[in-house]
């Protein structure tokens, strides 16, 4: 692969400019499928919880004959939230200006004094709620404001496959464990949508302490990697086993529950998860995703327990952004491993982990290296794995562009040749 | 007794400030549990705003041992340079357990500066549920429990021990 | 009417660009009169109070002869601020870098070592403080950078009658109680401005709790209103009892203040102001006053005492501004009557009253539901009125567009088409 | 004494910031009023910055009754969701009256917290002047005047009780 | 002695901050010195971030009676109008000398809030070592070091006594 | 002089309006030398420090061969800053991202993988950390980012025998006492830089109550003072004892120290340096100094020490910017004395000192009282001196333009001029 059909680097204005951010959530976050919120956040009639889409605040509900909706916070009178908590359970949204009342599905239902005040020809199917397109998968809500942009399974291309490894393991599917956190850490949101994409190069000194600490378990063993891309943008990297003698699971599951998973699974996803020890990506533009299963936490936490989490990346500004977190365990699996589960992504991946902390610090070194005229003359570098040999074939075979290095930046490319295409900067 | 619990909690805060780590894990019970929960807004003001199972940190001595090896580290990236903290501990509210140990409920409010230089300080207030035991003679951390005045802290709030 | 002849709403980017907050400064706040202070905060030859128009600093004076000033409160020099407090009274202002001084009426009066430092042909006269045009209504003191702009009354058309029947009721004249006092709230002055223009609607929702409360007493009976507004922006909302049981008369003043005031008072004024519940409204762009009687506010405020407040908007950024607040009472009235309309005027519409905090609220909530992408495709509804009955004409007659609604948006249009003007966004 | 009136006070705030104002209401003398003048800068430093009409705040006992019944209604929009405060009271300053009745002026300093989640904490400080008589046994508080560290403070910073 | 020592330092810090400065002058001992040393950022963690040479202030009491002649003339410019500052001092840790005078290492933590009105209120933060001995029955205070929780204050945070 | 030939004032907006502080990152910071630190900051090979240019954060370390390195502190990789601390000593900067390893010179030295992860065509020279131009004058380290700027001796003009005179006074050299230290302060960072480059005009007026306090000594007495500028936009002021009664020499130095070194130095130098009781001035853009011998400053501090502090200024938006400050101190004198030189410097201008307050409330000031409608009508005042006379030729003969005027604006004119044309504002 030359890295002249590569896109160029990201220009660091494209870090520091308010415009950038202003352009970003229009030709970005306003043309993509975003996601949202998982169905078992929602599971009864009348739930919501409040996301963000970007720069858009919604309300995503379940609605009357299991419907999912997606719709902005905002009043279609003046614009007042017409919810203003996390999560809850409502018949109907009642905004707290004037009293327009909209149902769990975004309809308007009632205006104090419509008849009089409003005369009879007034007519509230114009003024629901804005909705979003709306798409799930394997219980992901996704949305989009894009009326024109292809479905979710088009523009997740030849990703879809992953997805399907990756939340379809499971035959009675996975839920998520709590709710939904969020943090707000300094940086623009770029640096840390790249480091999820693929960035396996930053383990052994970023995180060199992990190792240093035995939390990696295995994984500090004999590891060979794998990254995979779509050119719509969604990039995954897979790094497992090379060691013979380790035999061929998914760890940190109960026994029984993956033993059934594996059973009933693909062939190919089988091979594809086996021996597996840590699977992380981006499902472009903002939704990271990784699985894996530390081995030991401390005296309350000792053995291999498997997670998987997802974030949801919004920016605030150029210089911060906020960071959605959710912890996602099998439906089937028992309280007990649940509650460890969650215990173990608390302490490896939570927001106040400190493993966690090394990435955050870079993220914040990186926006306190911008500068301003020596920074724009400095683009960075994307070079890795260019040039350099890859390794052997996977042990599984599956779909979309794969590289065959553990460490490289041909994820990173792929994201960045994306974001410039969506942001009109390449032909 | 109110004297000693206030020094011992004065006491505490100045060993995690001054970066005293092994001498504060030593004014921990072997249980001790470091809890966080995530407070979320709801729309019934009856309701605890605290998620009974949402937690930005769950920690357990063992855990905080692995935590300060790690500071001691030189690849601890994020503790480099270490982060200047500074406790502030007020509104004691001691509540003897009345139970045949000698153990308190002690409630106080704190709020924590936390500065990695050159950067601006950055403050965080919480209010803290301590439960203190006495063993041997000597007064001993058993838990925490920290409720924190923010949904979405951020990444400096959290990087302290409350 | 109809909706066609009237202005379509504010984009919602008008409510979040920063680049349109600069312009409104230049378009909206430096071509209008705005309000700056009574007379009576300045009763003094040397009395002054500092202030702000829009983005400008100003100091506000009385000088010799009985005259008003308004002037730019920057140093001609290098332009520090000359005067540094609230309020005040002095015969100079003196600047602390370099010692200029100048008069109360703005003039440069001295500069050290003028004579060997400037040279003789120096001439002071070219670098007083900059002035503002002013004038002067009822005690109230307006002023402009714009020296096109249509005098006063001009401005004000037709308003200026409602403007006589506000303050010029009681023969004695009004002054301030107190002082004016200031607190910043979140959400765009452009909301703060539309709900006192003519928002009547949101009573029965927004401040349901005062009637649950008892506190507006009568004004929870059977009332009527109508809105009046002028096409320079100017808008006017009265409530008036339709209760035939309840005495012609002006609530919560002293008896025999208001009868004499009264049976002095233009008839048309008198049967305006007679059984009037509520009249509040807004001097374009950022004047809003309120006059009511409220009926309970503790045992220690117990029966109907009127107050008189006016506010002033200024904004600080797109998504915050300044509120300033004035309470004021006949001059006539009895110190003991003054000390409870201030009493009254802080529990119901002071900075820390729950009533206020029901409004605030609602502005904070339309500015965390702005949005970004889909907000800017939701533009807000001004329908409230379009197409629904009048009622019998009002009890009194004035002059401007009388709209015979209670709740209408027809002012909230009329400030919206004013201010479009004035940004040149409309023909 | 000194500690029966810090922990009064102490016990005062938590009532508050967990909301039970019933019971804080039961801490206040009938005659008890609430007052924050507003700060105004002057030019004389001799002259204090507290204006002696101009008032954010004047609350008897019986308005604030009513304030707390507002509260427990489900219209009321701004407190809903609930805000979460939080005191922080130090530098106690207590001098007896010395008259026939036990009364003592009690001089604080009081930083609170309020966050309206998910938006960001606000923080306000002041300086508290009460007055606390002992009526049947019982502190109760008579009166609280309130010196608050900002002459043009945001909505959340006055939406507290200090 | 605790009480008294604490009773001392908030007495103090009144005086502060109701600008009773000839009073506050009062409580020092003559040799009195006031040191403000600048915090920079260091590799190695143990190493005290605390410059020994660099400092924001060094003052005399004798140079500190200068300071306030000045306030009180017309010219200190930067005292027209006067700032509104407020100390909040908790964690007090005292430890006696134990020499053959009477004298207390007092360690505390501080947060002073400054207001230029009608400028919003500036807050900085500060761990305090104070050395207070007695002398003719009444404690002095002989030293104060100031370690102040940021490596760029503005002026405002510097513009205080700590 | 004619106001005429001078540049007009710099337009209001250039104080509040963040696109000009952008311009001015890359206009005037990005073409002008810099000062960045004195090389007695890293007197050992491996000893660094890190600074600001403007908007861009660098390391000023020195290398190998005793050579000075300026350079952008970011990773060639990701931008990652390499070095997070103040100052120290190294032989190594090691990215915390991914481990590239920079030398003390900047090179890039190491990739972790870098034959198996880059291929063996990777070519590291490419991607050391970005150097500024650097060039040494008495100690003092500039840089600029500029590659066509002229060197340094020629960018300073004339204004070179001023930096000698005050820089190259004492045989053995100055260095830096203790080090650095930072303050952030409000205002916009030119007005700073103009009160520097010749404002002799507010000190009885802004420092008044230094004089009340008997601080100045001798400076109190009768003075003259004159101004030197260079077109270049570096200006000095001088201001000397009139009075015949007090003894030719430089206040405040040990005698031996002192009398040394006016004897080796040039005769116009001795002349320019003797009877004066300060000197201060502006390095273009953004390098302050100063010099004088305060005579009391409390019980422990009586009697002229002299002391001489530098400062740069660091903008950090519009209203706000960084002030560095550094004390020099003749290398040969006792350590008693540099410790005294340095309690004097704090306590007069400290950050902290009562002196420095003064001004710092008067750029607060002005940063209040800029405006914004009427402000932009209001431009500053520059003719302090226009059309007055001059005094007699001062005693020594130096280059540059002289102004014979104590009190003047001529620097501040030549400031504004230089800046202007720089930003592209003039012909
Ligand atoms: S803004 Fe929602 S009803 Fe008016
Ligand atoms: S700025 Fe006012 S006198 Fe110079
Ligand atoms: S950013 Fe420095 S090594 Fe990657
Ligand atoms: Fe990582
Ligand atoms: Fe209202
Ligand atoms: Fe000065």
């Amino acid at each position: 692969m030359s890295i002249a059909s590569e896109p160029t680097a990201v220009p660091r204005s494209f870090y520091r400019d308010p415009a950038v951010l202003e352009r970003e959530l229009g030709e970005v976050f306003g043309r993509s499928w975003l996601f949202v919120a998982h169905e078992s956040e929602i599971p009864q009639v009348g739930d919501y919880v409040t996301r963000s889409m970007g720069g858009d605040p919604v309300i995503v509900s379940r609605t009357q004959g299991d419907g999912v909706r997606v719709m902005l916070n905002s009043c279609t009178h003046r614009g007042t939230q017409v919810c203003k908590v996390s999560h809850g359970n409502t018949t109907t949204f009642r905004c707290g200006y004037h009293g327009w009342v909209f149902g769990t599905d975004g309809d308007l239902k009632g205006v104090p004094g419509r008849r009089a005040l409003y005369g009879p020809d007034f007519d509230l199917s114009r003024l629901g709620l804005r909705q979003a397109r709306t798409e799930v998968l394997h219980g992901l809500i996704f949305a989009t404001w894009d009326p024109d942009a292809p479905d979710l399974m088009t523009s997740l291309g030849e990703f879809g496959w992953y997805l399907d490894a990756f939340f379809g393991l499971f035959p009675g599917g996975m839920e998520v464990y709590g709710g939904m956190h969020r943090v707000n850490v300094r940086g623009n949101w770029k640096i840390h949508a790249e480091n999820f994409s693929g960035d396996g190069y930053h383990l052994q000194v970023a995180h060199r302490t992990m190792f240093e600490l035995g939390v990696m378990g295995d994984q500090a063993g004999a590891v060979e990697g794998f990254v995979v891309n779509d050119p719509n943008g969604h990039c995954l990297r897979s790094q497992y086993l090379a060691d013979e003698g380790v035999p061929a699971t998914v760890f940190g599951y109960e026994d029984e529950l993956i033993e059934k998973a594996l059973a009933a699974a693909d062939p190919e996803v089988r091979r594809f998860r086996e021996k597996t020890t840590v699977i992380h990506g981006l499902v472009y533009p903002n939704l990271l995703l990784i699985t894996t299963a530390p081995r030991y936490f401390g005296t309350d936490a000792d053995g291999s327990v498997a997670f998987t989490q997802l974030r949801v990346l919004t920016p605030i500004d150029q210089h911060h952004h906020e960071v959605a977190y959710w912890s996602l365990v099998p439906r089937d699996a028992s309280p007990e491993w649940k509650a460890k589960s969650y215990l173990y992504v608390t302490r490896q991946h939570g927001a106040a982990s400190y493993f966690e902390a090394d990435d955050l610090e870079n993220f914040r070194r990186i926006d306190a290296g911008l500068g301003a005229v020596a920074g724009a003359r400095t683009p960075y570098n994307y070079e890795l794995g260019v040039g350099a040999a890859e390794s052997g074939p996977p042990p599984w075979r599956g779909p979309g562009r794969i590289v065959r290095q553990d460490f490289t930046e041909a994820n990173q490319r792929t994201f960045v040749g994306r974001y410039l295409e969506q942001m009109g900067e390449r032909a | 007794m109110r004297a000693e619990i206030e020094d011992f909690l004065v006491h505490e805060a100045d060993l995690l400030d001054s970066g005293r780590y092994a001498d504060w894990l030593d004014l921990l019970h072997e249980d001790f549990l470091y809890r966080v929960p995530v407070p979320l807004a709801r729309e019934d003001p009856t309701q605890s705003p605290y998620d009974d199972v949402l937690e930005f940190a769950n920690e357990s001595k063992s855990f905080l041992e692995m935590r300060f090896r790690r500071i001691a580290s030189d690849f601890a990236w994020a503790e480099r340079p270490a982060a200047m903290v500074r406790h502030f501990v007020s509104n004691f509210r001691i509540t003897p357990e009345g139970g045949d140990v000698e153990a308190y409920a002690v409630r106080t409010n704190v709020m924590v500066v936390r500065a990695r230089l050159p950067e601006v300080p950055v403050i965080a207030t919480a209010g803290r549920h301590d439960r203190i035991v006495r063993q041997d003679g000597v007064l001993l951390l058993a838990s925490r429990v920290v409720h924190l005045d923010a949904e979405v802290p951020t990444e400096s709030q959290l990087g302290v021990i409350f």
